[in-house]
């Protein structure tokens, strides 16, 4: 088996985790999914390091995990936020972008 | 490595509008001094500058600067003065301290606003005026186009803020509906400055584009792409080359401003305080005409040659049409502005009649006009001050009140419709000589504007200063002693230049015979020289 | 000898200088020094002359550069001066009759409480003009001939509360703007032609241009003299440059600035001789102007309106002289120097009259004044004598002459020039003798009237007096002139000798000989004379002007001519402007208004698009992201 | 290993067959399933997966970190807010915004086809294993790389980290901006306002079950909601009394009463004889 396949399942999750975020309204679930994306970009990155041998991807897809770990903190913090204010975990609830 | 006066040129006003900005609100007049010291300075500095300038130098650029900046886009940050940008930015920096003298009080919180500790307009009207200063000053001196293009926009910042900031005492009409219209005025300028600005970025990115497509490394250096077009390294297709030609000249025309590209004038001088009204029409614009003259002809001279007829004829339309409607106007700022847009059309004929007088003419005509226009502007801006209106119609009989200002009124308007004797003569007269030599026609039809001058600064006259005194007019004082600092030099300069114009001419010359070979354009013969004719004799 | 010349023209701008910039101060003695400066720079005046006279007929010639003004490229303007016999002619008249009218001024003026300025202007009128005569090139012509044209344009408007004033001087600048276009065009086209305007290399080198580029240069000189000495087209404003102060009248608009249209064409003499069509221009305008001007002079009741239609109908005379060529120019300068001797004459004494008058100008409120003021009669008398061309006195000998080489000119043109000229002399003599006989005979007809004139002490019953010494004796002065300069200059013809070695002269052969010429011209004299004295001199004039026949009334409103500038000029301008201005706010700053209106409401429709939902942004970002794959694959597909 | 293969072992091969379904499947799950509670378990089970496959690829210390940090501190993290914000709460798949799924499902569907063409098009034969980067130890490998060539990136995400830190406590944190009232006070504002003076039952006490979702009895046997936890009570969470206990109650007073009233019955009857 060629490595490349561990490409086309990143692809695949990334997608699956991409359309989570578009279906989904609970803030949650749609966070779960971006981790997902992450996830699966990390993956991707890996296999290239894997694929032209050389530890690069892995310190990027490393970078990738700290930087998401702060992004999850952050998200968590605010959605724990809103649902104290408005009682609704939902994003469409929060849809004062409209002017 | 020598003292970078070209830049210290420009840093002395920046500095001084961060340290008049910085000025505590309740010392209002600590800032002004302030201000005016540095501007005094600046002055200073550009006096350095035209004394170590040698008109006889060889090569374009004289107190070169050059350092790289943005290695990878190939800007550098390079200065560099000729004959034409020296004088130029003599002219600004002469003008600057007028202008803040003129404006003095301009900027006063008015009586019984609230005093707020933060609220600091005076501080920030003259800090935005150094800030113009400066800014003018180092596009005068760029020599780098994405530098100059960088200075040419940012610009507008500080004027947007001085137009619609600072406006005339409301006289007769509410101070909601003022406020309305300056910031109507304000937001029209910076729309079409922008909009010229934009097409201009798009075509310097395009200059660089080619560059780096021909030049291997892409380049905005104003030298480095004039030798390789001179050494043949470059050859722009005339497509690409017309193309960028036109998307300079467009900023360069809105700024200027040439018709049908001029509304925005009337409204901003309109709107503007006179001190800042003349800050637009005889220095920011200014920055267009000389932009013409140093990039469009020095960068495409063949488009600029093929775009001539047009320009010509814009400029010309110009002429025509800014006079007739000043003639038309009711409101004295508004007046002055389209008797600018005619000048400005001078300025443009000049330079694209491709010769010697015509290129020299209008390098003169933007500091005589330059004078001139601060002169007529300014004392217009004290009578209305006075009056608290810019309507004609409120005004008549001034003369008999106030000798003083309606005199130096008149020596303005004189100088306005280019009496000879007065400076602005020499470059008209210039300028039309240069435009005949090659474009007879246009010649002619632009001595029309002459006779239009004298109508409508002639009939300003007489409907504000001649006849019986109204209401309104009785009991107008005379011109104050600063206000007297402020005139009398300025109408010196104009008898002085008139009479005299050769320092000018000198420092001139060699930079328009430059750009002239740049164009490879040269004079037309006299079909009949004088020797020849004396040989005959 | 050079550095004078310099000094001749600096003498009367320094006055100006101090009088205009220095402050009340100098209002009590202001006077007294331009005068006294006119009379220095009349000083230098005679000096030059005298050393003139001392050298020989060819080298008399003066020139001298004083710096280099505008050096640009092939382009130098140098300021220079040039005096020869024909500058030096002028510059004794104009600094010798400038003198005289200044001292006249001291008196005329005294009630004037803005007099300091009055004198300022007049001494920077001098000095214009004397720079318009030495000048050596015509940029710096061009220069004294705005400057004479500014200070006209101040002096008409000297009193500005009177709007009539104010926009009498207006009218008189535009229109000569006119004419400076002209000159302007004509100086361009000699630096296209030849490179420079200097008199000297443009006249020697005049033939060696073609026809058609002389004739244009001639056709634009002809324009400007035309704006300046008021000559048909262009000669509308001097009837209302006539709300001047009378001095002013005298100096500018009789003896010295008018005339600078015939200098201007005598100077250009070698251009002209090289195009004859130019030439015929300008002696059709001669002509014409010599009768336009007589008509409208016998028709008006205002005593300076009627002489200033005079001046034109003179003027018109020299410019028909000028425009004969070689035959002519003398003659041309000739009449111009005793015309300025008694037109100048004629408006002292005219303002003596109005002084003693309480300014009042109607010719119909006077009447039987000789009685009154001796002086103005007699020195007035002589003028007019001298005029209407009465035998020896000045006029006589110049006009003559003009009528002569008029006819010299031959063929059909000869014999109407001439006979123009001749008719003009008739029309002359009716309306002088007009003019002398309302004023100064039949009853006096003066009874109490609100005089709504500037300087005016009150209203009134006028008590006519004789004017005071300063205002009589440059009267009497003039007269003297006006009497004896022609006899003077024709005694072996003396101005001829003169004048030749610049103007060059050819004798023409008149088909008819010279006697009955002058027989001719004494004939319609005559005729002139009488015609007047039998309809004013046998019955009373009424004071309030009779209807008049269809021609006096065309005359009284000039002929109709401003009537049509008005129409036409003011408010088809009128109209053009507010149109333009409408144009301008709607159509050019509509187009660009349309434009930023029709964005906003394309940004109002996309708006819909906003509606807030963070997830229908994301899928829009998903797409992008999806149509950026596309785009790469397809750039590496192809 | 070899520096350049083309194909893995059959082990891994078997291994991702089988574990990239279940990766699949985590994922469809966590998209697809009501209840985020089990969104984030089949996440959790996903993200192992990966852990497993990045071991498989070489990246040992990414694999253990992902395991830990990932599955075990972020995961967790995530169940944590839910559980605070509603673990049983399920919320509707139903869709509001009118196009949305469509789109998205084209949109899904576009992107996953294209990226998969690339890398279909872009796919190498062979590929140069990890051997020599991992010759040292990936560990050590890793750490040359992080200390030295992006040593600032690593300072950085250091900054970043901490600054997310404190951002959460900043975002969480609720300033309590008067004190806590005391019993005292509780019980006077009972008193003033007069409802509920004496103290509120516990939830379930007379209820028969201790269970805390269940509303307390008022002394006039009336269930009181006040009694539940505010938390339940917010997630509406509260299960609802059901009548029969109460109606038990009554029953068992019925008896009482009827009890009372045979016996004095046959008192009388007694004295009676």
């Amino acid at each position: 088996m060629n490595p490349v396949n561990y490409l086309y399942l990143a692809a695949l999750l990334f997608t699956i985790g991409a359309t989570g975020v578009l279906i989904r309204r609970n803030a949650i679930v749609v966070f779960m999914c971006v981790e997902l994306m992450l996830n699966a970009c990390n993956l991707a990155f890996v296999t290239f390091s894997r694929l032209h041998g050389n530890l690069d991807g892995q310190i990027i897809a490393f970078f990738t995990m700290v930087v998401a770990a702060a992004e999850v903190v952050i998200g968590l913090a605010i959605i724990v936020t809103i649902f104290r204010s408005r009682h609704s975990a939902s994003v469409d609830d929060a849809n004062l972008l409209k002017l | 490595m020598s003292f970078p006066l070209l830049t210290a040129t420009a840093v002395v006003p920046a500095v001084g509008a961060v340290a008049t900005a910085a000025v505590p609100a309740a010392r209002r007049a600590a800032a002004k001094w302030l201000a005016l010291g540095f501007s005094l300075a600046t002055l200073v500095l550009a006096a350095v500058q035209l004394v170590r300038f040698d008109p006889d130098a060889a090569g374009p650029f004289q107190l070169t600067e050059s350092h790289a900046w943005i290695k990878d886009f190939g800007v550098r940050y390079e200065l560099g003065v000729d004959g034409i940008a020296v004088v130029l930015i003599a002219l600004t920096a002469l003008l600057i301290p007028f202008v803040m003298l003129a404006g003095w009080h301009d900027a006063d919180p008015l009586e019984g606003s609230s005093p707020n500790r933060r609220w600091r307009p005076t501080q920030g009207f003259f800090a935005l005026i150094l800030m113009v200063e400066a800014m003018v000053v180092i596009s005068f001196e760029a020599t780098d186009v994405f530098l100059f293009y960088l200075f040419f926009e940012a610009m507008l910042i500080p004027m947007y803020f001085l137009i619609g900031g600072f406006g005339d005492r409301a006289g007769e009409r509410s101070e909601e509906e003022t406020a309305a219209q300056r910031s109507y005025a304000a937001v029209k300028f910076l729309l079409y400055n922008l909009a010229g600005g934009l097409i201009m970025m798009a075509a310097v990115i395009g200059l660089y584009a080619v560059t780096a497509d021909q030049l291997g490394t892409g380049t905005f250096s104003l030298q480095e792409i004039v030798q390789a077009r001179v050494d043949g390294r470059l050859e722009l297709p005339p497509v690409t080359e017309r193309a960028l030609f036109l998307g300079f000249f467009f900023a360069f025309a809105v700024k200027a401003p040439l018709w049908p590209l001029h509304t925005w004038l009337p409204n901003a001088m309109g709107e503007a305080t006179a001190p800042v009204a003349v800050l637009i029409t005889a220095v920011v614009d200014k920055v267009g005409t000389f932009a013409m003259l140093r990039f469009c002809l020095q960068l495409f001279p063949g488009a600029s040659k093929w775009a001539t007829p047009v320009i010509v004829a814009l400029a010309l339309v110009s002429i025509v049409y800014g006079a007739l409607l000043a003639v038309g106007q009711r409101d004295i700022k508004r007046l002055v502005a389209y008797a600018s847009i005619s000048h400005f059309g001078f300025i443009v004929l000049g330079i694209f009649a491709m010769t010697t007088q015509g290129q020299g003419g209008a390098t003169l005509y933007m500091v005589n006009h330059g004078i001139s226009t601060a002169a007529l502007m300014l004392v217009a801006g004290f009578l209305i001050s006075r009056r608290g209106s810019r309507l004609i119609a409120d005004y008549g009989g001034v003369q008999k009140v106030a000798p003083v200002l309606a005199g130096t009124f008149l020596v303005g308007g004189l100088a306005t419709l280019s009496l000879p004797g007065l400076a602005p003569f020499v470059s008209e007269f210039l300028v039309l000589v240069g435009t005949f030599s090659r474009y007879p026609a246009a010649g002619i039809i632009a001595t029309v504007g002459i006779v239009l001058a004298a109508l409508y600064v002639l009939v300003l006259y007489q409907r504000t200063m001649t006849g019986p005194v109204t209401e309104g007019v009785r009991g107008m004082p005379d011109l104050r002693v600063r206000e007297l600092v402020v005139v009398a030099p300025l109408i010196a300069l104009l008898l002085f230049l008139g009479v005299y114009p050769k320092p000018l001419t000198e420092i001139i010359d060699p930079a328009v015979g430059h750009t002239m070979s740049q164009v490879e354009k040269s004079d037309p013969k006299p079909d009949v020289p004088v020797n020849e004719a004396e040989a005959a004799k | 000898m050079e550095n004078l010349i310099g000094l001749l023209v600096a003498a009367p701008l320094l006055g100006a200088a101090v009088l205009l910039c220095g402050g009340r101060r100098l209002d009590r003695s202001g006077p007294w020094v331009g005068t006294l400066l006119a009379a220095v720079s009349f000083g230098l005046g005679v000096v030059l002359f005298a050393d003139m006279l001392g050298r020989s007929g060819e080298d008399r010639t003066l020139t001298t550069t004083v710096f280099s003004w505008v050096p640009v490229g092939g382009f130098r303007a140098d300021v220079g001066f040039q005096l020869d016999q024909l500058s030096m002619t002028f510059v004794l008249l104009i600094t010798g009759v400038g003198t005289l009218i200044h001292l006249y001024s001291v008196g005329y003026m005294e009630h004037d409480e803005r007099r300091r300025r009055f004198f300022g202007y007049l001494n920077l009128f001098l000095a214009a003009m004397l720079l318009l005569v030495v000048a050596d090139n015509y940029l710096l012509l061009y220069v004294g001939w705005e400057g004479v044209g500014l200070a006209s344009y101040l002096l008409i408007g000297f009193w500005q509360h009177k709007p009539s004033a104010a926009t009498a001087a207006k009218k008189a600048f535009l229109v000569n703007r006119v004419g400076d276009m002209g000159l302007s065009v004509a100086i361009m086209l000699m630096f296209t032609t030849f490179g420079t305007f200097a008199f000297g290399p443009v006249l020697d080198g005049a033939e060696a241009a073609g026809e058609g580029k002389l004739t244009a240069i001639g056709l634009m000189l002809l324009l400007a003299a035309c704006g300046k000495s008021a000559q048909v087209p262009l000669q509308s404003w001097l009837g209302d440059a006539m709300e001047g102060p009378t001095p002013v009248s005298a100096l500018i608009h009789a003896a010295t600035m008018v005339t600078a249209g015939v200098y201007l064409i005598t100077r250009s003499g070698a251009v002209f001789d090289a195009a004859p069509t130019a030439q015929a221009a300008v002696v059709t305008v001669g002509a014409v102007t010599l009768l336009f001007g007589a008509i409208v002079g016998c028709a008006k009741d205002d005593i300076k309106k009627a002489l200033a239609g005079s001046t034109m109908s003179q003027i018109g005379y020299m410019i028909l002289a000028a425009g004969l060529g070689p035959v002519g120019y003398v003659f041309a300068i000739m009449h111009l120097v005793t015309h300025g001797f008694f037109k100048a004459g004629l408006f002292l004494g005219a303002g003596s009259v109005m002084h003693g008058m309480n300014d009042e100008v109607d010719m119909r409120r006077y009447g039987g004044l000789r009685k009154y003021m001796p002086v103005t009669f007699v020195t007035f008398g002589l003028g007019y004598l001298a005029i209407i061309g009465f035998p020896g006195l000045s006029g006589f000998f110049s006009k003559d002459k003009i009528i002569e080489a008029a006819f010299a000119k031959g063929g059909t043109e000869g014999w109407i020039l001439g006979g123009a000229a001749l008719l003009g002399a008739g029309i002359t003599a009716f309306y002088m003798t007009r003019v002398m006989i309302m004023t100064f005979f039949g009853e006096p007809r003066w009874q109490p009237t609100a005089s709504d004139s500037g300087s005016a002490a009150g209203s009134g019953a006028p008590h006519p007096h004789e004017s005071p010494k300063t205002m009589t004796v440059p009267m009497v002065i003039l007269a003297f002139g006006s009497v004896f300069a022609g006899g003077l200059f024709s005694i072996n013809d003396t101005f001829l000798k003169w004048l030749e070695p610049v103007t060059g002269h050819a004798h023409g052969n008149p088909p008819v000989s010279a006697l009955t010429v002058t027989a001719a011209t004494m004939v319609v004299l005559v005729l002139g004379v009488a015609l007047a004295w039998a309809r004013y001199g046998r019955r009373p004039v009424p004071v309030t002007a009779p209807r008049g026949s269809g021609l006096t009334r065309a005359a009284r409103r000039d002929l109709f001519q401003d009537d049509f500038n008005h129409v036409v000029l003011v408010r088809g301008g009128e109209h053009l402007t507010r149109s333009l201005v409408y144009v301008d706010h709607t159509l050019v700053d509509g187009v660009v208004n349309g434009t930023a209106a029709s964005v906003g409401g394309l940004s109002g429709r996309m708006r819909r698009l906003q509606n807030g939902y963070a997830r229908s942004y994301a899928v829009s970002m998903f797409g992008g992201a999806a149509l950026l794959i596309a785009a790469t694959l397809l750039m590496r597909a192809v | 290993m070899n520096t350049a293969a083309t194909a893995t072992s059959t082990g891994e091969a078997v291994q991702f067959w089988i574990l990239g379904i279940v990766a699949v499947a985590g994922a469809l799950a966590t998209v697809l399933m009501k209840k985020s509670v089990h969104s984030a378990l089949s996440l959790a089970g996903t993200m192992i997966v990966l852990a497993v496959f990045y071991l498989a690829n070489g990246a040992y210390f990414l694999g253990i970190v992902q395991v830990v940090v990932y599955t075990g501190a972020i995961m967790m993290l995530f169940l944590f807010v839910v559980m605070l914000v509603g673990v049983t709460a399920a919320d509707s798949l139903k869709e509001t915004i009118r196009g949305q799924r469509w789109l998205a499902a084209l949109c899904a569907l576009g992107f996953g086809i294209l990226l998969i063409a690339g890398i279909g098009n872009a796919s190498l034969k062979e590929f140069a294993g990890l051997g020599r980067a991992n010759s040292g130890g990936n560990v050590e490998g890793l750490a040359a790389l992080i200390f030295t060539k992006y040593v600032f990136a690593f300072e950085i995400t250091g900054a970043l980290l901490i600054t997310a830190a404190v951002g959460a406590m900043v975002l969480t944190h609720r300033e309590r901006t008067e004190h806590a009232a005391t019993q005292r006070e509780l019980s006077e504002r009972r008193v003033r306002t007069g409802r509920q003076v004496p103290p509120l039952p516990a939830p379930g006490v007379y209820a028969r079950h201790n269970a805390v979702d269940v509303p307390g009895l008022l002394p006039d046997g009336t269930p009181s909601e006040l009694t539940v936890n505010p938390t339940l009570r917010a997630r509406g969470q509260i299960r609802d009394v059901s009548g029969a206990a109460l109606q038990e109650l009554a029953a068992l007073e019925q008896r009482a009463q009827e009890w009372r009233e045979h016996g004095r019955s046959e008192d009388a009857k007694g004295v009676g004889k």
